[in-house]
């Protein structure tokens, strides 16, 4: 049991737990606080991965500011309690055996996969050989910067979207 | 023993930690003193005088109080929340004191670096992911009390706190680019070797937006709007009282100091001292800044104090003696210079927190955001812009 | 070498016109239309002059002189370019074309001075103007259909301009489907061309044609074929039997449109067209024949009708159709210099025909019947006198202008290469026939007691606008033939040796040899060297003019000597009378044996079947399906996001099964 | 020894199906909106993990983006949801269900 096993069974314990908690909290708030930790466990994992800047981000941009909106926006509306309404007939019956079997059904499929043979004759294994921001950089400015523009527009155009929203609930 | 031996990285930093607890736990304790007595002579008083001499046991006998206080909890709150939220705010303020490299990364311990915990290559990234967690101790505590003042702070915090941190951000840019690197140690290291290579005279414009967005960030006057006792009477700790409260207290004061570290790294150069290498007297000043001191107080015990005061300030005298005589010991000296630089350096921010607190009013809150994102943005944007330009045309 | 390098001036001129006119010219006064139409026209007639003057100076190998402007249209290997092209006969065209008009426009203002939209005419007429030039100087048959084209619907607007009449728009509109009749299989004429030749241009299927051999004229070879096709375009466009129907009923039209139009210049496209082919023409004997067969049956049909026509313009209408008969025989019998020349002369005549016509109807206040004038010889002299001098330039008295060009026409078909007894027949009846009805024509309007009412017509002369071009072409139609004149004694045929170089190129030798050793050396290309057989030249220049002399005569008798032997007659053979005074029932016929049984179907069977039951049968049927179809299947939508969100999540799982079940199998 | 890929690669299977169950059970439409951020974390596990196993850097760039667009879906995802309470008072989907045949 090396250390990095130690991290990630920590870190990936400590996700599924936030991701159930999302689940069975019932008020909103504690959903958030529950996906925070698992981006926060991720972020962990990342920098396992060696993707430093990766975490980084994870961190400041969806800890930091996506879910400090839905704090706000919680607070704001002063979400309660949810009440319990009974599940849509659909959901009840289909949907979640169906979640359940997708979620099996991808773990055993991932298992398996081309990746878990790699696994299984020791290769693919993770050696931490951090990624320099500066190479990820180059990649995001070069090879990759049309798409890269087109999401400065993209969110550009939900800032519009938005100021247009709040204007109107006015 | 082998243990130690293969994992050196946490024995070393454990020791690390435990005394940097202490130190800056000390320290925030000082810093309400150090805060009350400026203001107060700004505002032409005397502050806290009659705990020790010159109020020295001041921040000792508010923490007694804090301690010997009842720890209320409103019975419609969110327990849960109520209790994490102090320690969440707390917590998060300390850990981002583990990525300040005080001093070179030269000297070193069993191969690790002394002045520095967690020596990260991006450690500014981090410092940055951990502050913008910050937010949460602040919003939760207004959310989990279940009153109407502490949720309206909880809210103004939050909104302010992502609006400046944008702008934080960017007026920092403009240095990475200037230094080409995340690392504390690299960016430290590209200002060398003197005053003249500071990144503030570069960046003066970045580092104008800087400060106002960490004074933003910090919830400090003139920004403290989440706190603003003529709106909302303490903002969102209105519920907390005794230890909490003194968490939330001092998680400000530590936000201050990192900051205030920040700026430094990033502006001033961080350890490095102002002087060129050659002028070897230099190696002295921190001793001789020490011995001024002790001999300072020694004045003032002969001069003015009375009573048991008189014995405490000679203690001071006789520890700063200790402490500058330390200091001219050949071998101490050059180790203690960047600690002794990065300090006086953080310092002058500190005061500048305290002066700024005594001199300016409070916004309103509409001037805030607007100035945030009106004015503060697109500067910090232009600087940034202009900065890589330059750098550009200057590279060809 | 201006004009030759600036060719598109003398097109884009009228076009300029025709713009001007018709999208500003509405609210102006007269003047400035008469400037815009007039101006352009006279100055693409200027233009027309210089260009003859630097064309002479061009020697033998630069002409045809050919302009490409820019490709135009280009499929894969069909490639067309808007490219112009300038030759001996284009420039005879052209010369015709913008003479005439010129002097059509110059009558117009004084013939439409009291008509509505004295702009829209003017600016239909320049619009004619560009089309017409185009198709005479195009350079490849797309451009040439154009051209075709465009002189077609220009014809149909003109013919409805007063399209509050019921009679002028059905009219055009008959005008220009039948002629669609033609243009169908010109359109598949210029196709085969292309899959023949690989090319529309002239110059370039010539060249491939002119190795070809003379095809034989049993069977259909592709020349034949082609030639075939083109020449049914002709027939449409230039009233020949069995399509003529349309050019008597285009009368309604604004008399000076008939001079133009339907006299000068469009209806002898064909003609011009049958000419420019000529290479192609000229290797196909079956379709030499088919053409002057044509042609020579047309002159004498339609003459006939002529006869008993009471309308005048009606009368100058059959006139016209038998007259461009005359043209296609001259081509036929391989005499294209002939035919070209006919042409020129009459638009001369014709033209001057009708625009005297107009003048009369414009006199007599808008009648037309020839019943109702008479006696109009004092009242209207300078009309009276023009229109004698054309009538005997058609008729084919000697010494004016039709005499020299019908003369050639029925020397080649007499004594031509391809020469043929019976064709040269019907042609010299039909020439008989011709100055009887034309003498006919003059006799009963001009001469004898007025039968109109005088008291309510103020007969007057018409506007000197009207009458300066009424002189000038009178004058053209008297001399218009002499150049020709040295031909009759054996001399050389001015016109012909100009226009020499065109037919001469690209000639199929072996043939001409051929016929030249047949028909003892009277070669088309006559005129060039001394005819030796003088006798028998005679024997065909003569009857002609016998055969005029007699028409005159007869037309004397029956309308000025003695009318009651009219009547007598007519009273003998009554049934061929009324057969032939209602055009042989070829309209009825025509109604009976097409129209009738098409509207029928696409009444009964295109409309109330195929439209209503079938297709919108099938537009209703889905219709109804998907609404039945959507209102099952929008009970799905239920409103719920969570709902779908399952909807969702089977889908996944399902995609998951799938690539799974992939993975497995692999 | 350190973590086979496998390993990252199930525990974001676990985690995205949670976030399906999450998506179907929820009836906060904010919650609703966390479930979608959960799955989309999911997703950027596996990209790391991939990025890693290949040592490309392209996995990376992809998790810079899917970050950028949930920013952006977030902004306006929550701007609709305040109109919507706004107007309609209520944060359950199932009052949300106008919009139907």
């Amino acid at each position: 049991m090396s250390l990095p096993l130690i991290v990630f069974f920590a870190c990936g314990v400590t996700a599924v737990l936030g991701a159930v908690l999302l689940i069975v909290a019932r008020e909103p708030i504690h959903s958030a606080l529950s996906l925070i930790l698992v981006m926060v466990s991720l972020a962990v994992l990342y920098l396992l991965l060696g993707a430093e800047f990766i975490a980084a981000v994870q961190i400041i941009v969806y800890a930091g500011a996506i879910m400090v909106l839905f704090v706000f926006v919680i607070m704001l509306l002063n979400a309660g309690v949810e009440e319990r309404t009974n599940l849509s007939k659909m959901a009840k019956y289909a949907g979640v055996p169906l979640g359940f079997f997708l979620l099996l059904e991808i773990a055993h499929w991932f298992w398996r996969s081309a990746v878990g043979a790699r696994i299984a004759n020791g290769s693919g294994t993770v050696n931490a050989s951090a990624v320099s921001t500066r190479d990820l950089s180059m990649q995001l400015f070069q090879q990759y910067l049309f798409p890269f523009e087109a999401t400065s527009i993209l969110i550009l155009i939900a800032i519009l979207g938005a100021v247009v929203l709040a204007k109107r609930g006015e | 023993m082998d243990f130690i031996a293969q994992h050196a990285v946490l024995v070393v930093s454990l020791v690390k930690i435990v005394i940097l607890l202490l130190v800056v736990m000390t320290a925030l304790a000082y810093l309400t003193w150090f805060e009350r007595k400026v203001v107060a002579h700004i505002q032409s008083r005397w502050g806290p005088y009659y705990v020790g001499a010159h109020g020295l046991l001041q921040p000792l006998a508010d923490g007694m109080k804090f301690l010997f206080k009842e720890d209320v909890t409103p019975p419609a709150s969110d327990r849960l929340l109520y209790v994490l939220a102090p320690f969440l705010a707390f917590s998060l303020a300390l850990t981002t004191l583990a990525l300040i490299p005080f001093g070179p990364p030269t000297i070193q311990i069993l191969g690790q670096p002394v002045f520095v915990i967690a020596n990260s290559n991006i450690g500014l990234l981090f410092l940055f992911a951990i502050t913008s967690i910050g937010v949460y101790g602040v919003a939760l505590a207004g959310w989990s009390s279940n009153s109407k003042y502490p949720l309206l702070g909880g809210l103004r915090s939050s909104a302010q706190m992502v609006s400046y941190e944008v702008s934080l951000t960017l007026s920092v840019v403009g240095v990475l680019l200037l230094a080409n690197s995340f690392s504390f140690n690299g960016i430290i290291e590209s200002q060398s070797p003197n005053i003249g290579h500071w990144h503030v005279w570069k960046q003066i414009v970045g580092f104008l937006c800087y400060i106002t967005a960490a004074i933003a960030e910090t919830n400090r006057v003139p920004f403290d709007l989440p706190e603003a006792e003529t709106e909302l009477v303490a903002g969102f700790h209105t519920e907390y009282s005794s230890f909490k409260f003194a968490m939330f207290f001092m998680a400000e004061y530590a936000n201050m100091i990192t900051v205030s570290c920040l700026a430094t790294i990033l502006f001033f150069g961080g350890w490095l001292s102002p002087f060129p290498e050659s002028w070897t007297w230099q190696l002295y000043l921190p001793g001789v800044g020490l011995l001024l001191i002790a001999l300072y107080c020694a004045y003032d015990t002969i001069a003015h104090m009375r009573g048991i005061a008189r014995i405490q300030l000679a203690v001071v005298a006789l520890l700063a003696l200790i402490a500058g005589a330390s200091c001219l010991i050949p071998a101490v000296m050059p180790v203690i210079q960047g600690p002794f630089w990065f300090i006086t350096k953080v310092g002058l921010f500190l005061f500048l927190y305290v002066w700024i607190r005594g001199t300016l009013p409070r916004f309103r809150y509409d001037q805030l955001m607007s100035f945030g994102w009106k004015l503060l943005l697109p500067v910090s944007l232009v600087n940034l812009l202009v900065t890589a330009l330059l750098i550009v045309v200057v590279k060809r | 070498m201006f004009i030759l390098n600036h060719l598109w001036i003398i097109l884009a001129l009228p076009l300029l016109g025709a713009a001007i006119n018709g999208l500003l010219g509405r609210h102006w006064p007269k003047w400035a239309v008469n400037t815009v139409g007039i101006g352009s026209v006279s100055l693409s007639f200027l233009g027309v002059a210089e260009l003859v003057r630097e064309f002479m100076r061009l020697n033998a190998a630069q002409v045809p002189w050919f302009v490409r402007y820019f490709n135009w249209i280009s499929v894969g290997s069909f490639s067309v370019d808007f490219a112009l092209q300038v030759d001996q006969l284009t420039l005879v065209m052209l010369f015709i074309v913008t003479f005439v008009s010129l002097l059509v426009h110059i009558y117009s203002t004084g013939y439409m001075a009291h008509e509505g939209g004295y702009a829209r005419f003017f600016s239909y007429l320049n619009l004619f103007v560009f089309f017409m030039l185009t198709l005479v100087m195009a350079a490849n048959l797309v451009l040439m259909f154009v051209g075709w084209e465009g002189v077609g619907l220009c014809s149909y607007l003109l013919i409805g301009f007063w399209f509050l009449k019921k009679t002028a728009t059905t009219a055009g509109n008959k005008a220009f489907i039948t002629t669609r009749l033609g243009d169908f299989g010109f359109t598949i004429g210029i196709l085969l061309a292309f899959w023949a030749f690989k090319s529309v241009d002239f110059g370039a299927i010539f060249n491939r044609v002119s190795p070809m051999p003379v095809e034989s004229t049993s069977g259909i070879g592709i020349l034949t074929a082609i030639c075939l096709l083109l020449f049914a375009g002709a027939v449409g466009k230039s009233a020949q039997l069995p399509l003529y129907v349309w050019l008597p009923d285009a009368m309604e039209g604004p008399t000076p449109v008939s001079a133009l139009i339907h006299a000068a210049t469009m209806v002898t496209a064909g003609v011009y067209m049958v000419a420019r082919m000529h290479p192609l023409y000229s290797r196909a004997p079956l379709a030499m024949f088919v053409v002057a067969l044509v042609g020579a049956l047309t002159a004498f049909y339609s003459a006939t009708i002529g006869i008993l026509q009471t309308d005048i313009k009606k009368v100058l209408a059959y006139s016209t159709v038998s007259q461009l008969g005359y043209m296609f025989l001259g081509c036929g019998m391989g005499a294209y210099a002939a035919g070209i020349f006919h042409l020129m002369t009459h638009a001369f005549f014709k033209g001057l025909l009708f625009l005297a016509a107009g003048s009369v109807i414009h006199a007599v206040g808008g009648e037309q019947d020839m019943r109702n004038m008479g006696g109009l010889r004092k009242k209207i002299p300078v009309t009276y006198w023009t229109m004698l001098l054309a009538t005997l330039a058609i008729a084919g008295i000697p010494g004016f202008s039709g005499f020299f060009s019908k003369d050639e026409i029925l020397e080649a078909a007499g004594a031509g290469p391809h020469k043929n007894l019976a064709l040269w027949l019907l042609g010299l009846i039909g020439a008989g026939i011709t100055s009887f009805y034309m003498f006919r024509l003059v006799f009963l309007t001009f001469f004898g007691k007025p039968r109109y009412n005088e008291k309510k017509v103020r007969v007057h002369e018409s506007p000197q606008n009207m009458l300066v071009p009424l002189i000038i072409l009178a004058i053209c139609s008297v001399i218009g033939g002499w150049v020709a004149a040295p031909h009759l004694v054996g001399g050389s045929d001015y016109f012909e040796s100009f226009v020499h170089p065109v037919f001469a190129s690209y000639e199929a030798q072996p043939v001409v040899a051929q016929q030249e050793s047949l028909a003892g050396g009277a070669s088309t290309e006559g005129g060039i060297q001394p005819n030796p057989e003088m006798e028998v030249l005679q024997a065909v220049t003569g009857p002609p003019v016998i055969a005029a002399v007699l028409g005159l005569l007869l037309a004397w008798w029956f309308c000025i000597r003695k009318p009651s032997a009219a009547t007598k007659a007519i009273r003998n053979l009554h049934g061929l009378y009324t057969l032939v005074y209602n055009k042989y029932y070829v309209d009825e016929l025509y109604a009976a044996l097409f129209i009738r049984p098409l509207l029928w179907i696409s009444t009964n069977v295109l409309w109330h079947t195929i439209d209503e039951k079938i297709i919108d049968g099938a537009v209703n049927g889905t219709a109804h399906i998907s609404r039945e179809m959507g209102g099952r299947l929008r009970e799905i939508q239920s409103g719920n996001a969570r709902t779908y969100a399952t909807w969702v999540v089977i889908g996944a799982v399902g995609f998951t099964v799938l690539l799974l079940g992939l993975w497995m199998v692999r | 020894m350190s973590v086979p890929i496998s390993y990252y690669l199930v525990l974001s299977a676990i985690l995205f199906g949670l976030g399906v169950i999450a998506f179907v059970f929820k009836r906060n439409i904010i919650t609703i909106f966390m479930a979608i951020e959960l799955m989309l974390n999911a997703v950027n596990l596996a990209f790391v993990a991939f990025a890693h196993a290949w040592n490309q850097l392209d996995g990376l760039v992809f998790v810079f983006f899917v970050i950028v667009v949930a920013a952006a879906e977030a902004a306006v995802g929550l701007a609709i949801v305040i109109t919507i309470a706004q107007n309609r008072r209520s944060l359950n989907v199932e009052d949300v269900n106008l919009l139907k045949f």
